[in-house]
């Protein structure tokens, strides 16, 4: 971690479905298989749920980084809610890039109820990203940066 | 604005350990709508429980959030506790502090800060929770089984037995499907009419079956509990009241040149027919086609010499309506076309056949009586040759990419009774790879090799070469002796790939049910929902899902049978009430919600509305609460923000966003 | 233009269509408007020429309703949107009577302003049927002329094509004007630095005053409320008071008619602040041709749209990140 | 990269061809012409390029047997197109200099005047530089 960031404290919400990524995320914490406090978990009953309006909403008011986690594509609950999170989060990261977002700040990742390891990992690594994004200026609402 | 209860767990030490329990109660009560707060050792005991009931009665608490272990784990109990205590279930919300804080965290001042943060996250959810009534929907305790074959009959025994109502709606005049086509069984080798015909009796004379033969379903509306569903009886031109199945008509009947559908076209029957021996029931069908009295209006030969009056020429199709509680799939299976496979002969030499025209061919029953012989000049075979994965395993679009997973064992059977019954005949078997998982499986394989001398090949062949003096010139490879074989042969049999009945996509689309590319029916789950569809209330049953054996099938058909039963055991079904709700005001019809729904869920109708005093008739949408799962798909597909998903609402998720930013 | 009055005329004569929807002339001699006509005597002030850019297809929703059917008149490129309309269940087509109308490429004002032609008192050459290469202007200050080519909107310049995709008859010819790449704005941007971009649409957006041009022009975002003014997500009647705003609403408008849109260009031509908001919606017309398989909205009117379709290979979202 | 793995790279990459789809199932080699002429079997071609052993498959008499005709590609099964692969390899090799399998002055003498000038022309295709 970068010293002149040691004041920083990133804002990170995580969205995840009930049936895998929560349940995997119950797992990590059930083997006690520590991340960072930076995350919060919103659960969602299928990522297909995430509209992107939440996402943008979680930057406008002082998010750092947004992640969302999903059942791994062929695996949903629901069959296919998955497939249409993951073409909707595409185009939603490819806009936000293309309007000069740091790409880093957003990810979608998919993970099984069994995967605690991989959740727990997945959020050490988002969450070191995002320190070495540092504070997310370009979204939000400036107001609330001070 | 709502009176909100915070109670937070210990859990023993698990979260007391390392999130300041009392802080969090204690920063609760500066939360908008919080009016009570308090944390115990542990919430889901008896006494914690009674601590939630009592402060929701003392305080007159309009929600509650429980910041305890994951929701699930306790979800549950804690909405029927809130229940009991006369709140609405769902005016509960869980924040996670076990299995997302404090098991994960060690710094105690970080662990609770980040416990305040989930309590914040849910308590400004809950201030938005609106009271759900979970739905109510009849059952109709009576189940429809479309397809009469194994699966189907043995599907609708075991729902029979059970006590409910079932009816089998089958397409040809007789139940009993491909198995009745089949000469003898493995790994055991009975008589396969032998150990299926007993059951078509069975099914025909249980008192709580009704066999639709000749028939097929024509639509299906309404939802799990309540199908509506019409049945088309096609016009069979014989009264069954009538009719006693003597069979003079078929002898006398002079059009004997249709191709038998039950020995494959290998033979001919008459106009009027029934397809084997043993149908059920036992009553021919004019085959309206090849019958010379449609024909031409001359002839009525069947109608003379049926002394019971029986034939009718004027009958008409008819739609029978009924309702169903649950539908079971089990329209089996089919072999591919062999069209774009001409390498290997198959239209161009009558000696090149398929695996199920050779049963027809071995069975007593069939157009050889049960004689090996070679369908172009009678003579016995000495040489036979068959080829595996014929369509299966293939990429490209001429087969199947799937294994068709009977083969090998069929052909094993083949080969062996062959070399059983005619000990000079050689059999060669040519194939990718032998594949016999099974009970008793590959001791079957091994007993073909070993003891009953069939050649094994490993290696395909290339092209199959009719001889001018009619032998077969077959060209194949020997991948283990690294050498290019040819080899001539009287008879060449092909183990073609099996499919999903055709037909399937139609009664897919009436149901609503999902289908993978190879056009066999999807499963709610791969692993743990394997016999069911994802719309509610149909249930899969044989190989309409996937290739299996006999076995699998009665095992997969009686798999099926439970869930249909144990959805007919109930009076009605409870619906999970967080489900999709569209603002009929907001709604533009565009129809992009329902194409996203993987349930058929969501309708459109032309609705009334008055919005702010403009009445009109719109085209809306509408959620049948019964069928929707509350995935949500449907609400991000909307662009106007009709849809919503009640538990999960728009705005909830928003509080929870802002919360957790704040 | 004759032309097509008088088929207006023989077709609200003979009771085909109860009324006509086309466009009379403004107060200026650029801004022509869309105008209903239900009679021979009100088509008088019907006008077609080079400055009548807008779409009529989203005027379709509202005479759906309507007793009788309306002649509609279309370009090439309005009648994709009709299509998507159709597809959406927004527009009746029983209610109308397509004409295609010829199209030479549609005019800008503001290019022809940017020549520092100013003081504008009227405008040759602007005639369908008028095969000029150069428009005539008379000013205050005296004529000008300006090559037609320069005037052009810069959605002719990348037209999709003077094919009508859906038409009951067509009247006049139409002429091919593109010149331009489609996507080579877009790959400018995407070519830049993230700093540069953000800098670009920075700049661009805080321009935006909200006051809902684009959203009232665009065929796509016919919604009969729209989430920014509903309280379905705590957004409504924002007024721009930080640099998020809008931000969130044209990204959120883009991803509302991303896979619907049809690139007619009509945001960009209505915006009276000028911002290139074409450049959202192609961005992610680009995206979906090159992730999902070439796609062009309102082509026909039964085809599985992007969003709501998937295949089992789609490309993960980390692409963004990998192509660089 | 090492240079074998480089030009099995490039013959992956001529031919178009995924050689890990094999199935081994031989239905090329049991379908070949030419297979009793060849020293390594169409069904092997694909082995030796997955065992990157491009040495000798370029040295090998196969490659100049292979009449092209495609019999292994329409019927293989997976998609794989053994056929190909040693199209690619003959590419591999020609596209070296001097590398030339028959020279120019030899031709004549080996024509048979029988013989169609589609082949011809077919065959120059395929072997010249």
């Amino acid at each position: 971690m970068p010293l002149e960031n040691k004041e920083f404290k990133p804002k990170i919400v995580a969205f995840c479905c009930n049936w895998c990524s929560y349940a995997g995320a119950d797992l990590a914490g059930s083997s006690r298989l520590t991340y960072p406090a930076d995350v919060k978990i919103i659960r969602v009953p299928c990522s297909c749920r995430v509209n992107p309006m939440f996402i943008l909403r979680a930057f406008e008011k002082g998010a750092d980084g947004v992640i969302m986690c999903g059942c791994h594509p062929g695996d949903c609950h629901y069959s296919t809610g998955n497939y249409y999170a993951r073409r909707r989060m595409t185009l939603l990261f490819s806009m936000l890039d293309y309007l000069g977002v740091e790409n880093g700040r957003t990810r979608v990742e998919w993970v099984s109820a069994a995967e605690g390891v991989k959740f727990s990992e997945t959020m050490n690594s988002f969450v070191e990203k995002i320190y070495s994004l540092g504070e997310n200026v370009r979204l939000g609402d400036l107001r609330c940066k001070s | 604005m709502q009176r909100i209860g915070v109670f937070v767990c210990h859990c023993g030490s698990n979260i007391a350990a390392t999130v300041d329990v009392s802080k969090v109660a204690e920063m609760a009560l500066m939360e908008p709508g919080v009016v009570h707060a308090e944390d115990y050792q542990y919430m889901c005991s008896e006494a914690g429980q009674a601590k939630i009931a009592a402060a929701i009665q003392e305080k007159g608490l309009t929600g509650i959030v429980v910041c305890s272990c994951s929701p699930r784990m306790h979800e549950t109990t804690f909405r029927k506790a809130a229940e009991r205590a006369g709140l609405n279930p769902y005016m509960v919300e869980i924040a996670n502090i076990r299995e997302h804080c404090s098991w994960i965290h060690k710094d105690m001042e970080e662990a609770t800060k980040k416990a305040v943060i989930l309590m914040r996250a849910a308590v400004a959810k809950v201030n938005l929770n609106t009271p759900l009534q979970a739905g109510e929907s009849r059952v109709t305790k009576r189940a429809l089984v479309i397809g009469g074959g194994i699966a189907g009959i043995q599907t609708a025994l075991d729902i029979a037995d059970a006590g409910y109502e079932v009816d089998i709606v089958e397409k040809t005049p007789s139940i009993g499907g491909r198995m009745s086509q089949l000469d003898k069984t493995f790994p055991t080798l009975d008589c396969s009419a032998c150990i299926l015909t007993p059951k078509m009796v069975e099914a025909s004379a249980h008192e709580k079956i009704t066999i639709y033969t000749y028939s097929e379903v024509e639509k299906v509306s309404g939802f799990v509990g309540d199908f509506t569903v019409d049945i088309r009886k096609k016009a069979r031109s014989v009264d069954m009241n009538k009719c006693t199945g003597c069979g003079v008509c078929q002898e006398k009947c002079p059009s004997k040149k249709a191709p038998s559908e039950f020995n494959r076209g290998l033979n001919t029957r008459s106009a009027i027919y029934t397809p084997f021996a043993q149908a059920i029931p036992n009553v021919p069908v004019i085959d309206r086609e090849a019958c010379i009295k449609f024909k031409t209006g001359k002839c009525g030969i069947c109608s003379k010499v049926c002394q019971a009056g029986a034939i009718d020429y004027e009958q008409k199709d008819e739609i029978i309506t009924e309702k169903y509680g649950a539908i079971v799939v089990a329209t089996g299976f089919d072999t591919i076309n062999l069209e774009k496979y001409d390498e290997y002969a198959y239209s161009q030499s009558k000696d090149v056949i398929t695996s199920l025209e050779l049963e027809r061919v071995m069975n007593a029953a069939g157009p050889t009586h049960g004689h090996l012989e070679r369908l172009s000049d009678g003579k016995a075979p000495k040489e036979i040759v068959f080829i595996q994965c014929v369509g299966s395993r293939c990429a490209d679009d001429r087969g199947k990419p799937y294994c068709s997973k009977i083969c090998c064992m069929y052909t094993a059977k083949h080969a062996m009774l062959i070399r059983d019954k005619y000990p000079d005949v050689n059999v060669t078997v040519f194939y990718i790879d032998v594949r016999t998982p099974g009970k008793n499986f590959d001791e079957f394989y091994r007993r073909a090799v070993e003891q009953y001398g069939v050649n094994y090949i490993k290696g395909q062949v290339g092209k199959v070469i009719p001889q001018p003096d009619g032998k077969l010139l077959v060209q194949g490879s020997d991948l283990l002796d690294n050498r290019q074989i040819l080899k001539e042969a009287d008879m060449v049999v092909l183990a073609t790939a099996i499919e999903p009945n055709p037909d399937v996509r139609k009664i897919a689309t009436m149901l609503t049910a999902s289908i993978d590319t190879n056009n066999f029916l999807t499963e709610a789950h791969a692993k743990l929902r394997p016999v069911e569809s994802p719309t509610a209330g149909i249930f899969l049953s044989g190989v309409c899902q996937g290739p299996k054996d006999i076995p699998e099938t009665v095992a997969q058909a009686g798999a099926a049978a439970v869930k249909a039963i144990g959805l007919l055991a109930k009076d009605k079904l409870m619906t999970n009430p967080c489900t999709a709700q569209a603002d009929i005001l907001l709604c533009n019809g565009c129809s992009t919600c329902e194409n996203v729904c993987p349930y058929g869920a969501i309708t459109y109708e032309d609705k009334e509305v008055n919005d702010h005093g403009i009445r009109e008739t719109r085209r809306v949408a509408v959620v049948n609460n019964a069928l929707c799962q509350g995935c949500g798909a449907c609400t991000v597909a909307c662009p106007s923000g009709a849809m919503d998903l009640q538990g999960f609402s728009n705005r909830q998720i928003l509080a929870e966003v802002d919360a957790i930013c704040r | 233009m004759q032309e097509l009055i008088n088929r207006a005329k023989e077709l609200l004569a003979d009771g085909t269509v109860a009324r006509v929807l086309g466009w009379k002339a403004g107060d200026l001699p650029y801004n022509p408007e869309p105008a209903y006509f239900e009679s021979a005597e009100e088509l008088k002030d019907f006008v077609y020429n080079g400055f009548c850019g807008a779409n009529l297809s989203k005027y379709m929703i509202e005479a759906s309703k309507l007793e009788g059917k309306t002649m509609v008149c279309l370009k090439p490129c309005d009648t994709y949107s009709f299509n998507q309309l159709i597809k959406e269940h927004r527009v009746d087509r029983e209610k109308a009577y397509i004409v295609g109308v010829g199209c030479k490429g549609k005019l800008d004002i503001e290019k022809i302003k940017k020549q520092g032609i100013k003081g504008i008192e009227s405008i040759q050459g602007a005639e369908i049927t008028d095969d000029a290469e150069t428009l005539t202007i008379q000013t205050l200050y005296g004529e000008k002329t300006c090559a037609y080519a320069d005037a052009m909107l810069e959605r002719c310049h990348v037209c999709k094509g003077k094919e009508h995709m859906i038409f009951d008859e067509q009247i006049g010819e139409s002429k091919e004007t593109k010149d331009a790449e489609r996507f080579a704005e877009v790959e400018r941007i995407e070519a830049m630095s993230p700093e540069e971009k953000f800098a670009y649409f920075q700049s661009e957006l805080s321009k935006c005053i909200r006051c809902n041009a684009c959203r009232n022009a665009c065929p796509a975002c016919s919604c009969r409320k729209c989430v920014f003014d509903s309280n379905k997500f705590d957004s409504s009647q924002k007024a721009n008071v930080d640099s998020f705003e809008e931000k969130m609403f044209h990204i959120i408008r883009a991803f509302h008619v991303a896979g619907r849109c049809t690139d007619c260009g009509e945001c960009s031509r209505v915006c009276p602040q000028g911002i290139p908001l074409h450049l959202f919606n192609r961005k992610f017309i680009k995206d979906i041709d090159a992730l999902y398989g070439e796609y062009q909205a309102g082509a026909d009117t039964d085809s599985k749209a992007p969003l709501t379709n998937y295949t089992f290979e789609d490309a993960e979202p980390s692409i963004v990140g990998k192509r660089g | 990269m090492s240079s074998e793995k480089k030009q099995a790279e490039m013959i992956k990459e001529i031919s178009g061809v995924n050689p890990l789809k094999c199935m081994k199932c031989g239905k090329c080699s049991a379908t070949c012409p030419s297979y009793n002429e060849m020293d390594i079997k169409p069904h092997q071609f694909v082995s030796y390029v997955i065992n990157e052993d491009i040495e000798s498959l370029v040295n090998s008499k196969s490659l100049w047997k292979c009449l092209s005709c495609f019999a292994c590609v329409e019927r293989c099964p997976r998609d794989v197109k053994p056929g190909k692969l040693i199209d690619a390899a003959r590419q591999v090799v020609v596209r070296q200099r001097s590398q030339d399998y028959l020279k120019a002055d030899e031709i004549p003498e080996l024509l048979d005047p029988e013989l169609p000038q589609q082949l011809l022309v077919s065959a120059f295709r395929r072997y010249r530089r």
